[in-house]
């Protein structure tokens, strides 16, 4: 448990003092946008601050604490077996504990009792990480984790990495050691779905400050504090298409930044004036959670927007018809013959695992890769290396930071991408800014300066530049927080609706195709295995892998 | 029950004002031999000027600060006349072997294929070749000369140039907004020279400062060998190599050009260090 | 065009063996640092300065150069010249090699045929060019048939020029690796090579096999063992003087005399090496073809200064192309000589250098290059010290260092009037440089009947004294009258010793002798 | 079956090598042939001399006819193994590399011994003590490392250790292995401290971001010992050091003409810088060949430490 745990970066404080206690047993879960400093108190009570930043306070656990890091691709080193990094944990563990050093056959004992605690075979211990999937590396990492005898176990966003599918697996691995050993553990994450079937408790934290905190039933069933509230509306539902998406205005203030009053101020919905006058303290709202508000005082009510109604199925002419493109990377085919139409104005989806070939058929289509076969028609005319107009279809890139050259301001790169439209249809720098929500003053800042969302805005601002008729979207919210993904999703199908642009949305989240796409493909190895409109498809799934995609979704945001 | 309290890690911003100063330090030598090699000549017009009544004077006597050598040149006025080829050919070396990893890097990065087959196997094996051994083996069997050597290494330091260059476009040409410049129809020019290249010009500038160095060490290297400068000419390593004749007659006549040599090298691979890591501040943030 | 040349003083040594006594003490084991690296101990593969002088420690030829410079006895005891194409060698007796073994004509003729073979001796075999045939005559007779008449042959056959005697046994099981570690020549000199390893050192053992300790003029030998040690950086050896590791320091370079005076205890002394340098002309090469401008190169050259302050000592002003040398013979002391070689009307003098240039086809200057070998820097800084000179008469001249062997490609190529010669006589013969510089083929095309014939009937006369006179006069009008060749200074080598350490009869021929016997224990 | 990549991958390199080998000696051999001077003018010097010797030496070395002609007289000649004979010496060109070729064989391992001993463990602690004094002083003097050319650190060297302090003899190589090792201490600490420097930093470079690496700070979030977790990084970093030690042997090998000229010492790198002077045709054609060989063989050696260290790479090849 921590005692006003404070955490000093070199431009200001990122964690306020911060206070918690988990019992064996019991998990916690902290969940926050990106940059509120999750992070930063998992590395602190694990004592692995990076350079530059130090706490201070107090932090009391029984036995030790094992981290277990986000990314299974990075978090094992990559020449040594796995075998080899589970048992150097066990070593250490009997070190530590004054016992006597394990010989070689008791190692390997534990090495393959602690690979069946994580249902792997024992044949794992003998393999490099490169040659296992991300989900039987998170597994490996798990075990070695454990292998540690630790007391507290800390999961730091363990599934983002993760396909859907396995993302479910893992948690409930997690959840599994944790009740059989009896374990404290501490969960970080921003979803607020994954939280809700794994905690016992919640902390919120925004900006390095406990907003709310108590049961995770009580405070994610019925939240005070209206950033909670936000939080969990910005949650996209798989089952119904949302009229309007809930999210939150602007990102969260940097640490070091100037404020006065309450920290949550400037995105605020219930904002008053009182709120500036000084930092609200953390009160018990209910009998089961506590929340730093002064304007809220008990649950806000959750208001779901209506359904939308579904929109009809695709019109005639179609205003991409791509037929029997295959793409294949030497030996590997990364793309089975793939049909696919747009018609004008339509939103399509593409489902589909990592590796299922999705990015490839987007890229044939913008002409950014060459098909090895098939034909590729936009507005009847088939599409060739040679006569691709930089209008007609453009990109919005999943990663929002590489997507904008850092050497170029803002204003220079629109007005460059404006250069590519037909005369008719040039825009001001400031008129594209206004369509994406921006303020003109945005032009003279430099990439960096930006926030993800802000930046992906840009992105879309400068892939409307040239008047396109399609915009393909790939996995163009994947990167962001839920918050921010809830206003990119608004504004690309408002931008939609305005200019009457045809979109293909590309995306792993079948929650947040159903709020965008009318139509939806899945893929799967480079095949498409099933079409139709998005409701249908993911209400009745026909295709038995469609059906595992839609349980894996639908479990694990409501799980 | 442990208790643990963490301590504030000091020592980065130490650092940092470490590096600044020597940063400065650098500048302040590399602008001394600048001034010396662009102005070394209005200065002492008569550096190379042998006067055989005067040989091995100590350093100190009649006007000779560090003394005179074994053909009464004042070393003082020799070694700062040195400068001028010290700098000079290095730069030309620089200069040429970085435009030629320009323009053949970004292409064979960018768009791969044959070109960059072939660019990749020649400069591979450039690229292992030892410098030396192959400027004094091509340079001492066509007799040697500044010049010559300045265009053996042009040739020569290319091959590094062009691997960093390479790596920078191939790194930079996948990102998104590369991507995003094909989408809108920019040329590969436009793309090359406005998009990627402002990108890794840090890369290229820590590169052309670090090889530049290596450069001025090679050039020295080769004239120490005697395949250089012509005689008479004031230059650091022709010097060095006579002054060592001459080692306890008047040490300075080696001195004053090793600690030239050694002081000059170090300043350009301190700014190019500077310059990686101002480039690397920029990248984190 | 005559002028009347002032006298020139010559330096003096830094001091010399002369003036030690020899206690007569025998010493173990003296170290001589050589700063190259001899390719092998046979010099017939590659004949540098230095491999004659490691060779001649412990190999000898039929005859050997006296102190001067005439041919005197080694292991032939007595020779005949019966007409001018043959020589009838007769071999010492007690000439043996240092297994014991008597010389034999059958080694003799061994020696001689794998001297004159290009296969075996590429570097020498041109001196023995003109040998025909060597037979046995006699139980100790050697005759050597030439294949044309050669008055002045006989010097070919010593350790100073092309021939080295060892045992025939040594030529036929050695025919592949003459000289090298793994085939250690025999000799018959006093000292016997007992180990060589390539690049580092070789060691020799006192024999006492050596028919000179014998004899009339018998010499002994007072070092037990002499080690020659390669050190190829010059600093590197005197930092060995400096720690003691060496005695002797053969061949010190110019440049490095200075760090050697600097050590007090050593000497440095000099010996003329019979090396002429001077300047020629290509005569068909504009503006060199006026004699004016000749002159005026000529007068523009600070002779003293460059060899009091350039060489160091090691040279001394030359005022014709013969050596005193290569006419001691005829004047045998030094001043006979100089007055007779006084042959050159030049000495500094700008002003004179100046009119000279006035009076030519070129009065206002001219552009030119001047070459010089890599190998030899002093020749490129005297150039340098030239071009200073020729500036303030607007003469510019730019100077360029080549590598030995395209220097020689810049002699004849028409476009260098003005050219460098070093010319290093191993014979000190007085037709030797002349012969070469003034004959029908000489280097500059230089043309002057009356010269060449001069030079003709020196090469073909018997006479000592003709030959002198003949190719005196030739030197006299070829520098004072047409200014063909500009002579600069005839050069010397400098050897430092440890004061405890002296050499006997130190000269110019000494190192082609087995000058091992020569060192003596000093006070 | 399981390891025929492998083995096609290691034959086409060889065969790479030896199209390296042949073009570059077509260079040497143009380079040669086009080259100012000749050696037979070098060989006779300033004397008289007769144009029968003069045709028997350019006969004997193979100076008639075109390029093509000579080159491929020569080539075939070595195909057969004869490498020629060393116009300098006349001692058979193998002999001369036999001779030679230990010592600078001895003065490049030693240095890069050094080189690997001293700097890695530097690297690794300057690395550890990222922002300290340690890591200020180490890479303060890995730069000077970086900014001396061999020759200079010789010179200081050879005036520091060797005469003011005779710890190390001043010149010559000594006999029998343990003397040559004693005589080329200093000459190969010279060369080995300019790459050790290169070393220094790009360990250290490795190593911080190893540090900084996931996996590292869940190796410390897990409990292992500082120790542990170093040596894990150090494996890491590793495969990025063998790429740049490879590089190292091929500059100790370009480094040795110049410490060998410093130092005086007989090796291949003295040799060379001879032949190249004299235009010694087959000692200069045999050595850039040596070296081109020893290069190509450090790099393929260089390639195969990497499927050593690098799991991820021996997938690929298998
Ligand atoms: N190495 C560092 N040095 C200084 N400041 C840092 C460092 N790493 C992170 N920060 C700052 O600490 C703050 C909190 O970062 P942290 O990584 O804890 O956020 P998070 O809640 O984990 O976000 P995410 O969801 O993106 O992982 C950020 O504002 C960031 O700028
Ligand atoms: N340039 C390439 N070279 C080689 N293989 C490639 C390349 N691009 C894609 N692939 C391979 O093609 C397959 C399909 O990749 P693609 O990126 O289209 O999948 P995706 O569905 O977009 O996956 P994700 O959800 O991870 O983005 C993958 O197995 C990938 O490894
Ligand atoms: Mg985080
Ligand atoms: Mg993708």
């Amino acid at each position: 448990m921590a005692e006003g745990l404070t955490i000093e970066g070199p431009v200001g404080t990122i964690v306020q003092p911060l206070s918690f206690a988990v019992a064996a047993g019991r998990s916690l879960a902290i969940v926050g946008e990106s940059g509120s400093g999750k992070t930063m108190v998992a590395k602190a009570l694990v004592g692995l601050l990076p350079n530059g930043v130090s706490s201070s306070g107090s932090l009391r656990h029984a036995g030790t604490a094992a981290l277990l890091p986000q990314d299974p691709f990075t978090s094992l080193s990559p020449v040594h077996r796995c075998g080899e990094q589970i048992a150097w944990t066990v070593r250490a563990a009997a070190r530590r504990a004054g016992r006597r050093a394990p010989g070689r056959r008791e190692l390997a004992a534990a090495v393959t009792r602690l690979l069946d605690e994580v249902n792997l075979a024992a044949s794992v211990s003998e393999k490099y990480p490169h040659e296992l999937s991300g989900g039987m590396r998170q597994r490996v990492s798990i075990a070695a984790a454990i292998a540690a005898d630790p007391q507290l176990l800390i999961a730091d966003e363990p599934t983002t990495a993760l396909d859907a599918s396995n993302r479910l697996e893992i948690l409930e691995l997690v959840r599994r050691v944790q009740r059989e050993r009896g374990l404290a553990a501490l969960l970080i994450s921003h979803d607020l779905g994954l939280v809700r079937g794994f905690a016992d408790d919640v902390l919120v934290l925004y900006a390095g400050r406990v907003v709310e905190a108590g049961q995770a039933a009580a405070v994610l069933g019925s939240p005070v504090h209206p950033y909670t509230a936000a939080l969990s509306q910005a949650d996209p539902p798989i089952d119904v298409r949302l009229v309007r998406l809930g999210g939150l205005e602007g990102s969260v203030p940097k640490p070091g930044e100037p404020h006065s009053g309450c920290i949550f101020y400037a995105r605020c919905a219930l904002r008053q004036e009182r709120c500036l006058e000084a930092e609200p303290a953390l009160e018990p709202r209910t009998n089961a959670s506590a929340a730093a508000c002064f304007v809220s005082d008990g649950p806000l009510p959750l208001a779901r927007p209506e359904r939308a109604a579904e929109s009809a199925v695709a019109t005639a002419s179609a205003l991409l018809e791509v037929a029997g493109v295959t793409r294949s990377f030497g030996r590997h085919l990364a793309l089975a013959p793939a049909d696919l139409t747009v018609a004008p104005g339509e939103a399509v989806g593409v489902a589909g695992e990592s590796g299922s070939g999705k990015t490839t058929l987007a890229r044939c289509i913008a002409g950014l890769e060459a098909p090895d076969a098939g034909t590729i028609r936009f507005e009847g005319v088939q599409l060739t290396p040679r006569n691709r107009t930089p209008g007609g279809i453009q990109v919005v890139f999943q990663d929002p930071y590489s997507a904008l050259n850092p050497a170029l301001s803002i204003g220079g790169a629109l007005a460059e991408a404006m250069r590519s439209a037909p005369a008719s249809a040039r825009r001001s720098v400031a008129e594209l800014l206004a369509m994406v929500g921006l303020p003109a003053d945005y032009a003279r800042r430099r990439p960096r300066e930006l926030s993800g969302g802000e930046r992906q805005r840009v992105v879309i601002a400068r892939a409307l530049a040239p008047n396109p008729r399609l915009l393909i979207c790939d996995e163009s919210v994947s990167a962001l927080d839920v918050s921010v993904q809830a206003q990119i999703l608004e504004l690309l199908r408002s931008l939609q609706r305005e200019l009457d642009l045809s979109l293909i949305f590309i995306s792993h989240d079948l929650a947040v195709l159903r709020q965008v796409s009318d139509r939806l493909y899945v893929m799967r190895h480079g095949q498409i295995i099933e079409q139709g409109p998005t409701a249908a498809v993911i209400d009745s799934p026909s295709h038995a892998y469609t059906q595992q995609l839609v349980a894996a979704s639908t479990e694990s945001s409501t799980a | 029950m442990t208790v643990t309290s963490l301590l504030r890690t000091p020592g980065l911003a130490r650092s940092r004002r470490r590096a600044s100063f020597l940063t400065a330090a650098a500048l302040a030598v590399v602008a001394v031999a600048v001034i010396a090699a662009v102005f070394g000549r209005l200065i002492f017009p008569d550096a190379t000027h042998q006067d055989l009544l005067e040989t091995l004077a100590p350093p100190g006597s009649d006007g000779h600060v560090l003394g005179t050598d074994s053909l009464g040149r004042d070393i003082l006025q020799l070694t700062v006349a040195g400068a001028g080829s010290a700098l000079l050919g290095p730069l030309v070396v620089e200069c040429g072997s970085m435009l030629l990893a320009i323009v053949l890097g970004t292409l064979a990065g960018y768009k791969r294929g044959p070109i960059d087959f072939v660019l990749g196997r020649v400069s591979d094996l450039l690229f292992a070749l030892p410098v030396v051994l192959v400027a004094l083996v091509v340079g001492g069997i066509f007799g040697g000369g500044y010049w010559m050597l300045v265009a053996i290494f042009i040739v020569l330091f290319a091959p590094s140039d062009l691997r960093v260059v390479r790596a920078g476009v191939l790194e930079q040409t996948p990102r998104a907004y590369v991507e995003a410049a094909k989408l809108l129809g920019y040329s590969t020019w436009r793309i090359l020279f406005r998009h990627i290249l402002p990108n890794i010009r840090n890369l290229v500038v820590t590169e052309f400062l670090l090889s530049y160095a290596g450069a001025i060490l090679a050039l020295a290297s080769l004239s120490y060998l005697g395949i250089g400068v012509s005689p008479g000419a004031a230059d650091w390593g022709r010097q060095l190599a006579d002054g060592r004749e001459i080692m306890f007659s008047n040490p300075a006549a080696v001195v004053a050009p090793m600690v030239c040599v050694l002081l000059v090298a170090c300043a350009v691979n301190v700014l190019g260090d500077a310059w990686e890591a101002r480039a690397e501040r920029e990248f984190r943030g | 065009l005559t002028g009347c040349s002032s006298p020139r003083s010559t330096s003096s040594s830094t001091g010399s063996s002369a003036d030690l006594t020899d206690t007569g003490k025998s010493i173990s084991d003296v170290t001589v640092s050589i700063n190259g690296a001899p390719s092998s101990l046979y010099p017939g593969i590659a004949a540098g300065i230095l491999d004659y002088d490691v060779a001649s420690l412990s190999a000898e030829g039929l005859v050997q150069i006296g102190d001067d410079g005439q041919v005197e006895p080694a292991v032939a005891s007595s020779w005949t010249q019966p007409d001018q194409q043959t020589i009838v060698f007769e071999l010492n007796p007690h000439a043996k090699f240092q297994t014991g073994a008597a010389v034999t004509p059958a080694d003799v003729i061994a020696s001689i045929d794998a001297a004159k073979d290009p296969n075996v001796s590429p570097a020498t075999a041109s001196y023995l060019g003109a040998v025909d045939s060597a037979t046995q005559t006699g139980d100790d007779e050697v005759t050597v048939k030439l294949s044309s008449a050669q008055p002045d042959y006989l010097a070919n056959f010593s350790a100073a020029s092309a021939l080295w005697i060892y045992p025939a046994s040594y030529w036929q099981s050695h025919s592949k690796d003459v000289g090298s570690a793994t085939a250690l020549p025999v000799g018959t000199g006093p000292y016997k090579i007992t180990k060589y390893v390539p690049d580092s050192e070789i060691d020799y053992a006192l024999t006492n096999t050596w028919w000179g300790e014998t004899g009339a003029k018998a010499v002994t030998p007072h070092a037990k063992k002499i080690t020659i040690s390669i050190i190829t950086d010059e600093s590197a050896r005197v930092l060995a003087a400096k720690s003691g590791k060496t005695d002797i320091a053969l061949q010190v370079p110019i440049a490095q005399t200075a760090e050697w005076n600097a050590l007090k205890d050593f000497r440095i002394e000099h010996a003329a090496d019979l090396s002429y340098t001077g300047f020629y002309f290509q005569q068909s090469v504009k503006p060199f073809d006026d004699p004016k401008v000749r002159e005026a190169i000529g007068y523009a050259f600070d002779y003293q200064g460059v060899v009091d302050k350039l060489l160091k000592g090691q040279g001394k002003v030359a005022t014709a192309i013969a050596t005193p040398q290569s006419v001691a013979s005829v004047y045998p002391s030094a001043a006979s000589a100089a007055k007779a070689l006084d042959l050159s009307p030049f000495d500094f003098d700008m002003k004179k250098a100046k009119a000279a240039l006035k009076a030519s086809s070129v009065p206002d200057g001219f552009t030119t290059e001047l070459v010089y070998p890599s190998d030899y820097p002093q020749l490129g800084q005297a150039a340098l010290a030239l071009a200073q000179n020729l500036k303030t008469i607007g003469i510019t001249l730019n100077v360029k260092e080549e590598p030995v062997d395209q220097w020689f490609g810049t002699l004849s190529d028409g476009t260098h009037g003005l050219n460098y010669m070093l010319y290093f006589s191993t014979t000190g013969d007085v037709t030797d440089t002349s012969g070469y510089l003034l004959g029908d083929q000489n280097p500059g095309g230089y043309k002057n009947s009356e010269v060449q014939s001069l030079v003709a009937s020196a090469s073909s006369s018997a006479d000592e004294k003709t030959r002198v006179s003949d190719i005196l006069t030739a030197n006299k009008l070829a520098i004072a009258q047409d200014h063909a060749d500009i002579p600069l200074w005839w050069g010397e080598s400098s050897t430092a010793f440890e004061n405890g350490i002296g050499i006997k009869d130190f000269g110019p021929y000494l190192l082609t002798r087995p000058w091992g016997a020569n060192i003596f224990a000093a006070k | 079956m399981r390891f025929s990549p492998l083995a096609r991958t290691i034959t086409l390199r060889i065969a790479g090598v030896i199209v390296l080998l042949a073009v570059i000696s077509f260079l040497v051999y143009c380079l040669l042939y086009f080259a100012p001077g000749d050696i037979v003018s070098n060989l006779i010097g300033t004397k008289k001399t007769d144009p029968a010797v003069i045709a028997a030496l350019r006969a004997k070395y193979g100076l008639d006819g075109g390029l093509w002609s000579q080159y491929s007289n020569w080539l075939g000649r070595v195909l057969r193994g004869d490498f020629g004979t060393s116009v300098q010496n006349q001692v058979p060109v193998l002999r001369v590399f036999r001779e030679k070729g230990g010592i600078t064989g001895i003065l490049c391992l030693l240095a890069f011994v050094i080189t690997m001993v001293i700097s890695v463990p530097l690297g690794v602690l300057a690395a550890r003590k990222e922002g300290r004094w340690q890591d200020s002083l180490i890479s303060t003097v890995s730069l000077v490392g970086l900014s001396a050319p061999a020759f200079v650190i010789g010179l200081i060297l050879l005036y520091a250790l060797a005469y003011y302090l005779p710890l190390f003899p001043v010149y010559g190589i000594g006999t029998g292995f343990g003397d040559h090792v004693y005589h080329l201490f200093l000459p190969a600490l010279a060369l080995a401290l300019g790459s050790a420097a290169i070393i220094v930093k790009l360990t250290r470079t490795a190593m911080i971001q190893q540090l900084a690496g996931d996996h590292v700070m869940f190796a410390r979030a897990r409990g292992l010992s500082e120790w542990r977790v170093t040596r894990i990084a150090v494996r890491n970093a590793a495969i990025p050091i063998a790429t740049s030690a490879g590089l190292v042997l091929t500059y100790l090998i370009g480094g040795t003409v110049l410490v060998e000229a410093t130092f005086s010492i007989p090796g291949l790198g003295s040799a060379l810088e001879n032949a190249v002077q004299f235009k010694d045709f087959p000692v200069v054609q045999f050595l850039v060949l040596v070296v081109a060989l020893l290069i190509a063989v450090i790099m393929l050696g260089v390639d195969l430490l990497y499927l050593v260290l690098d799991p991820r790479l021996r997938r690929r090849t298998e």
